[in-house]
């Protein structure tokens, strides 16, 4: 069936069989590979995105046919331009990954998370995290990298509010 | 994985009736519930197709049912092995048959089954309560179908 | 606290320099395997054996090849007739099946492959393979097979299920010395069947080119130079007509070492279809058909004084191999260098000896995060040491401290034939018990057993060999296990370097520019380094058993050093001297007794091309093959803090501390990432992992929701530290550190399960340390 | 691994979606978060000849209190309910099981309503519903019912809704001052099925007597069991130690839980005396009783 989806703020019309799954809708019909898959069974969140800028989804357990018409963020959609995204420089600058599969999805869980709450605990961050699997770098620096992006936005979610 | 249940039906017909039922493969087989394709083999087998709904659990199994009386007629095995869903059920019913000697007959049965494949270990408790249900429910509807056969 | 490095005043070698490779990761531009699309790409999709074990009646293809899109239908029979029915194991004793021929030896065994359009083309047809089985005895425990009643391997020669027996050691003398102590303990113990499951699952894009008659695999390949050879031996294709890439790889942990039967029959199909093929595994098929690993049936015995020191060791272990004999191990050493297993230990006497077996289980046996079974053999000298003190009712750490190698004893010769590079684990303990506060904790533990509560406190000093290794000793299927670089500085100053290593996460681009950095006087940030394509690096066994830095980066420093070689002859025609005069100090070339007269290694680099010298080449390039003199041996001191609710069998880590020695640390961030990441690896393995089977054979975690990754919240905050005892050998002084965590920590955690639970009389409680376990052995102990 | 094929009806009415579900039958399911029927739809447990999306009605997604309850729509996911202050200032028992569902990424697509109607045996929310006596309401060609949580919940992965049924609504009737309540779940990490779980939600009397109970279990039996007899103990008594215990001891006898990987009959049955028993004393902790005797 015929649908329409903005990916990363472009419109893309596509053909798709209902049980195409989203994440190989945005890796296969739109090219961004930096969604993965890790599971069947929607444990790992390797695919998580963000939907209509409001929900984390494990996007290999949602079919593209559900999302006509709405939003999609991917980790290609994060930086501005050659500017990286406040996350994106805290995983880098605390060393948040090693082998780099699961960080696309773990940043597109924080970055929900911040916008629901810009100044999380450690405490509420590993909590926050815990739909997303890693298996490199044991979660301390991830946390790190998250709690650094928050005092990196910190300041632009207050005038939000 | 595997399982193991057991129970008893009151048949309303004399034993020579309930023995003759249970070993023609045909009758045997409209009993399987949710039958929705039986193929006569030979005079004690034959290939059946079900369909399993079990919450989110929906397809079909096929299965070879093989009957195993007994020469005294005392007791009948059921063996029933196929599968669906990528993975194998191997069910085997027994029954035994008592004449209560008032024209009605006693079924005891019992049932065991093992799984293997991913119905084992993502389905298995899902295909518990089914494969119960076939075993339970065939001999529930030989019961039912022999009721007043005299 | 983060890891210090040895000198920090050094140019590029200490530095917690962040990582070259992260930019194209964390904008979702890393190139994993999946990600490779080729025109005219195919997808294969493999049908399993439901059935543990199962003679295989017939194959019905009809439905699957009416279906459309479907190209192909390949069956183990088709494979035979190709001679591609089998391939080699690792050191060559055994042959696997690619496809079931004949039966299916283990449940999800690959028994026949669809190739289609698309990934649900193939997955729909690979449905409707009709195969009829013919079921077999099961056997999924060991000690079940050595009885032979079943053959499960009945296409081998001896017909028994028996694959080999190992021992190192002095047998009678062992056992004269453990009859003749004052204490002898024995405990049993099963270090459980558990799965790397790196993210990213294993997977090829075979690509034959008719054209070119070249054959290209894209492989998600710890080892792409091995892998080349062994597809040129398998497949008669010559080695130049294969070209291994290895793309960005989602994690490896062993996973990736192995050659799986996908990755054949992708291959043959491209061969014979002449497209592209794509297979991808699904978790299921990583779970329960790809390399498992430890599966040892372990009995540690120990003989002491009463004093405390011990006297003799003596190991018997019963390995599960599974249904083929691909254990990962070199050649010469098919239990690995298990026979670490005195550890940090001085025993003047010690045996082992170990018999595998087959079974209907997936085969594997890789060194997952471990250097070749060291985990099983820290693991159980580590409990061991625990029992010993548990019996004399001596503190563990001072049980440790007296029977410690001593460090003026190094290079120490172990009773198993190991010669320890360097140690200091009296220092490394200690450090770990001030930093904790160990006095403390003990007098808390005893106010707490008053209340009736259980609080635990582990410890593990193990102690590791890595870096395989010296040629004289290590080879898999022949091919010595030594590794290279080679190294391009361009006119410009900056440069490429490639080895035969393949990262998987490890940091190696950034780590491999700051040796040559370091080496040369050059800025890290300009070295280039590549690896994983077989085209363009210098032939190297690979990434795995903590082998990189050990290898690799010896071939890197040495290779770099040729270099400067060259550039001294350079600097003195550039700067007119004699070369004898000239000298490298402060990272550049000084002329000696003319201050002021240098230059650096970025003007030699132009030299090298504008004004090359007279007597020697023009370029600046050099390639180095190290051969390592002996293997490294890194060592930690591990306490874990724990608390035990009785009532529920649940065990939270309060705390966790790691003192690591892996030698000179090149990057100290990165360093402290692998602990981490290997601690938790460790931690996941003591509570929770397991790859277990019914009695029917059914594996029962065949996927993460029965296969348990811990998450951030059951994960414990790590506390890290380090000391540095560098390695005389290697050239950096480095060790190694990949897999010390994951060796180290599960002991730590189970020692300090049992320390808990000890005033109830446990002794021993087996892997995972699952609620219903500890609840269950705490019932029976009240009882 | 990828779902059989089937046809997808986004629907965008209520009506709608009774007249797919009409039209197809047995054949068509609802889809709601999806978070159970995809997974089993990629294994190909689950091969739904037609999909019917109730995601696009607009008018299901709400949570709101009314008519002395809180009404949580087929629409509303579990992290709204997570997030909502509402329930947590005064729906302790619904916000306990809110927190512990699945993992944090899946409640942000997974419904209250679906989870109810999946009525898998560890599912959570069939055991708090029982605690907090909760009812569904249920819209069919013959019209809207609604229906008791404990004639809701048939057997494993069976439901009250009928064929051509559509569950809309469930509703947990609202707290007054002297209620309150807890929810206890063993798991082996975040997103397992739950190992043991206990529901409890009580009211105490102006004399601190426990005038209304509700105590359930899950992962105990073929679904989510209520504990009568505990909450028969309870009601009209005064806690105290004992009294926990025995009503705790009431759920190991009648909890009959499977052994899988998670552990083993004996333990699970422990588990759910255990976790009613911590649950009773959560609760009683929330309702400000001291010390008990």
């Amino acid at each position: 069936m015929k649908i329409r989806v903005t990916v990363n703020g472009a419109l893309y019309e596509r053909d798709v069989e209902p049980r195409m799954l989203l994440a190989y809708f945005l890796r296969e019909q739109c090219g961004f590979t930096g969604t993965h898959v890790g599971c069947d069974s929607s444990s790992c969140g390797v695919c998580v995105v963000m939907l209509d800028n409001e929900r984390a989804v494990k996007s290999c357990t949602m079919f593209a046919v559900m999302a006509d018409g709405h939003e999609v963020t991917t980790v290609e959609g994060l930086a501005n331009g050659t500017e990286l995204h406040a996350l994106q420089q805290a995983f880098w600058d605390c060393h948040g990954l090693q082998c780099g599969y699961c960080t696309p999805g773990m940043m597109m869980t924080s970055l929900v998370l911040l916008k629901q709450n810009p100044d999380p605990t450690e405490a509420e961050i590993r909590a926050a995290l815990a739909g997303n699997l890693c298996r490199c770098t044991g979660y301390q620096n991830i946390v790190k990298s998250v709690e650094q992006a928050a005092g990196a936005l910190a300041p632009a979610a207050v005038v939000a509010k | 994985m595997n399982l193991a249940w057991k129970g008893q039906e009151q048949v309303s017909a004399r034993k020579d009736v309930v023995w003759a039922f249970i070993n023609d493969p045909d009758s045997i087989s409209q009993c399987l519930p949710d039958l929705l394709e039986a193929k006569m083999i030979d005079a004690h087998s034959f290939d059946a197709t079900v369909s399993v709904a079990v919450g989110p659990v929906r397809g079909k199994f096929k299965f070879k049912v093989a009957l195993e009386p007994q020469s005294d007629q005392s007791h009948m095995n059921l063996k029933i092995s196929g599968g669906g869903l990528g993975s194998v059920v191997d069910l085997l019913a027994g029954a035994d048959v008592t004449d209560n000697g008032d024209a009605t007959t006693t079924l005891d049965w019992s049932g065991t089954a093992s799984m293997r494949g991913p119905v084992a270990t993502i389905g298995g408790r899902v295909l518990d309560a089914q494969a119960e249900r076939v075993i339970g429910s065939t001999f529930a509807n030989v019961k039912a179908r022999l009721a007043g056969a005299g | 606290m983060p890891i210090t490095p040895a000198t920090p005043e050094r140019h590029a070698i200490g530095l917690a320099m962040k990582r070259k490779e992260d930019p194209r990761f964390i904008q979702g531009r890393g190139r994993y395997l999946d990600d490779i699309v080729l025109p005219n790409m195919l997808f294969l999709a493999l049908v399993h054996s439901p059935y543990p074990h199962a003679r295989i009646v017939k194959i019905d293809k009809t439905d699957a090849l009416a279906m459309p899109g479907v190209k192909a239908v390949i069956t183990g029979e088709d494979l035979v007739a190709a001679n591609l029915g089998w391939i080699p194991t690792f050191h060559g004793y055994d042959k696997q099946m690619v496809l079931a021929v004949g039966k299916a030896v283990f449940q999800y065994q690959e028994v026949a492959g669809v190739v289609a359009t698309s990934r649900e083309a193939a997955f729909d047809a690979a449905e409707l393979v009709e195969v009829e089985y013919e079921p077999l005895e099961v056997i999924v425990d060991p000690f079940v097979a050595m009885k032979d009643a079943t053959i499960i391997r009945d296409d081998r020669e001896n017909k028994t299920n028996h694959i080999y027996h190992w021992e190192v050691g002095k047998r009678d003398e062992t056992n004269a010395a453990l009859a003749a102590s004052d204490v002898h303990i024995s405990g049993k113990m099963e270090f459980q069947r558990v799965h790397p499951a790196p993210l990213e699952t294993c997977g090829i894009v075979a690509d034959m080119n008719g054209g070119s008659g070249r054959l290209t695999l894209y492989l998600t390949s710890q080892a792409p130079h091995a892998h080349r050879t062994v597809v040129s031996l398998v497949t008669g294709i010559p080695e130049d007509k294969i070209h291994v890439i290895s793309p960005d790889i989602g994690g490896g942990f062993g996973n990736k070492v192995p050659v799986y039967p996908g990755y054949v029959v992708a291959t043959a199909a491209s061969v014979i279809l002449g497209s592209p093929v794509k297979w991808v595994e699904n978790r299921t098929e990583n779970l329960t058909t790809s390399g498992f690993a430890r599966d040892y049936h372990m009995n540690v015995e120990i003989g002491a004084t009463t004093a405390g020191k011990v006297t003799a060791l003596k190991v018997t272990t019963v390995a599960d191999h599974g249904a083929f004999d691909a254990a990962a191990d070199p050649t010469k050493y098919p239990a690995g260098m298990f026979g670490i297993v005195t550890g940090s230990y001085d025993f003047p006497i010690a045996f082992t000896e170990l018999d595998a077996y087959f079974t209907n289980k997936a085969p594997g046996g890789i060194a997952y995060r471990c250097s070749f079974r060291v985990t099983e053999a820290s693991y159980a000298i580590e409990r061991g040491m625990d029992m010993l003190a548990q019996r004399l009712g001596m503190d563990p750490a001072e049980l440790r401290l007296k029977n410690f190698v001593k460090k003026e004893q190094f290079p120490y010769p172990s009773p198993l034939g190991f010669v320890y590079d360097s140690g200091d684990y009296h220092r490394t303990l200690e450090k770990a018990l001030g930093k904790i506060g160990y006095g403390d904790l003990r007098r808390e533990q005893a106010e707490k057993r008053k209340r009736g509560e259980y609080m635990g406190i582990g410890i593990s000093t193990f102690t590791e060999v890595v870096g395989a290794g010296p040629s004289k000793l290590f080879d898999i299927m022949g091919i010595k296990m030594f590794d290279s670089a080679e190294i391009r500085i361009h006119p410009t100053g900056s440069g490429i370097v490639r080895t035969g290593t393949r990262h998987q996460g490890q940091g190696h681009e950034t780590t491999w520019a700051q040796i040559v950095a370091e080496e040369l006087g050059l800025d890290p940030q300009n070295i280039l380094v590549e690896e994983g394509d077989t085209d363009t690096a210098p032939y190297g066994l690979g990434t795995y058993a903590s082998r990189s830095t050990p290898v690799a980066g010896g071939a890197i420093a040495l290779a770099a050093r040729k270099i400067r070689e060259k550039a001294k002859k350079i600097a003195a025609h550039v700067l007119e001297v004699s070369e004898d005069d000239i000298e490298w100090e402060d990272y550049k070339f000084k002329v000696s007794g003319v201050p002021g007269k240098s230059i650096t290694m970025k003007e030699i680099a132009f030299a090298a091309y504008t004004n090359p010298a007279p007597d020697s080449e023009p370029g600046l390039e050099a390639t180095f093959y190290y051969d390592p003199p002996n293997l490294t041996f890194p060592h930690g001191a591990y306490i874990a803090v724990v608390d035990v609710d009785a009532e529920t069998g649940e065990t939270k880590v309060r705390r966790f501390l790691a003192i690591d020695d892996c030698g000179v640390v090149i990057n100290p961030m990165i360093v402290e990432g692998q602990i981490h990441g290997g601690l938790t690896e460790g931690f996941a393995i003591a509570f929770m992992q397991e790859i277990r089977f019914d009695a029917s054979g059914n594996h029962l975690n065949t996927n993460f929701t029965e296969y348990l990754v811990p998450t951030s919240l059951e994960t414990p905050a790590w506390e890290t530290d380090n000391t540095v005892t560098p390695s005389p050998h290697h050239p950096l002084g480095a060790k190694g550190v990949g897999e010390s965590p994951n060796v180290g920590s599960p002991a730590a955690f189970v020692n300090a399960v049992v320390d808990a639970l000890s005033p109830l009389g446990i002794t021993h409680i087996d892997m995972p340390l699952t609620r219903a376990k500890v609840w269950h052995a705490i019932q029976a102990a009240k009882a | 691994m990828f779902p059989a094929s089937f046809d997808y009806l986004p629907v965008r009415s209520v009506d709608e979606a009774l007249a797919a579900l009409a039209e197809h039958g047995t054949d068509a399911r609802i889809l709601a978060g999806g978070q159970s029927l995809i997974p089993a739809m990629r294994f190909r447990l689950a091969r739904p000849a037609v999909l019917v999306d109730i995601n696009p009605i607009a008018e299901l997604a709400y949570l709101r209190e009314a008519d002395g309850a809180l009404l949580i729509g087929a629409g509303t996911r579990d992290v709204a309910i997570e997030r909502s202050a509402t329930v947590a200032a005064g729906y302790r028992l619904v916000s306990d099981v809110a927190a512990v569902v699945a993992d944090p990424v899946v409640r942000q697509s997974g419904t209250v309503v679906g989870g109810l109607c999946h009525n898998d045996p560890a599912g959570d929310w069939g055991v708090a519903a029982l605690a907090g006596r909760a009812q569904i309401v249920v819209r069919g060609k013959a019209g809207t019912r609604t229906v008791s949580i404990d004639d809701f919940l048939v057997d494993s992965y069976t439901t009250a809704v009928a064929d051509g049924e559509l569950a809309l609504e469930v509703r947990f009737p609202t707290p007054g001052q002297r209620t309150s309540g807890s929810y206890q779940k063993i798991e082996r990490k975040v997103g397992d099925f739950a190992t043991a779980a206990a529901a409890v939600q009580l009211t105490l009397g102006p004399d601190g007597t426990i005038v209304d109970a509700g105590v359930a279990i899950g992962a105990a039996g073929p679904k989510a069991t209520r504990v009568v007899m505990a909450e028969r103990l309870l009601i009209g008594s005064r806690p105290t130690t004992e009294l926990l215990q025995s009503a705790a001891a009431e759920a190991e006898k009648i909890s009959d839980p499977v052994a899988d990987t998670r552990g083993d009959v004996d333990f699970k049955r422990a588990m759910a005396r255990v976790l009613v028993q911590r649950a009773l004393i959560a609760t009683l902790e929330r309702l400000h009783v001291g010390e008990l005797r």
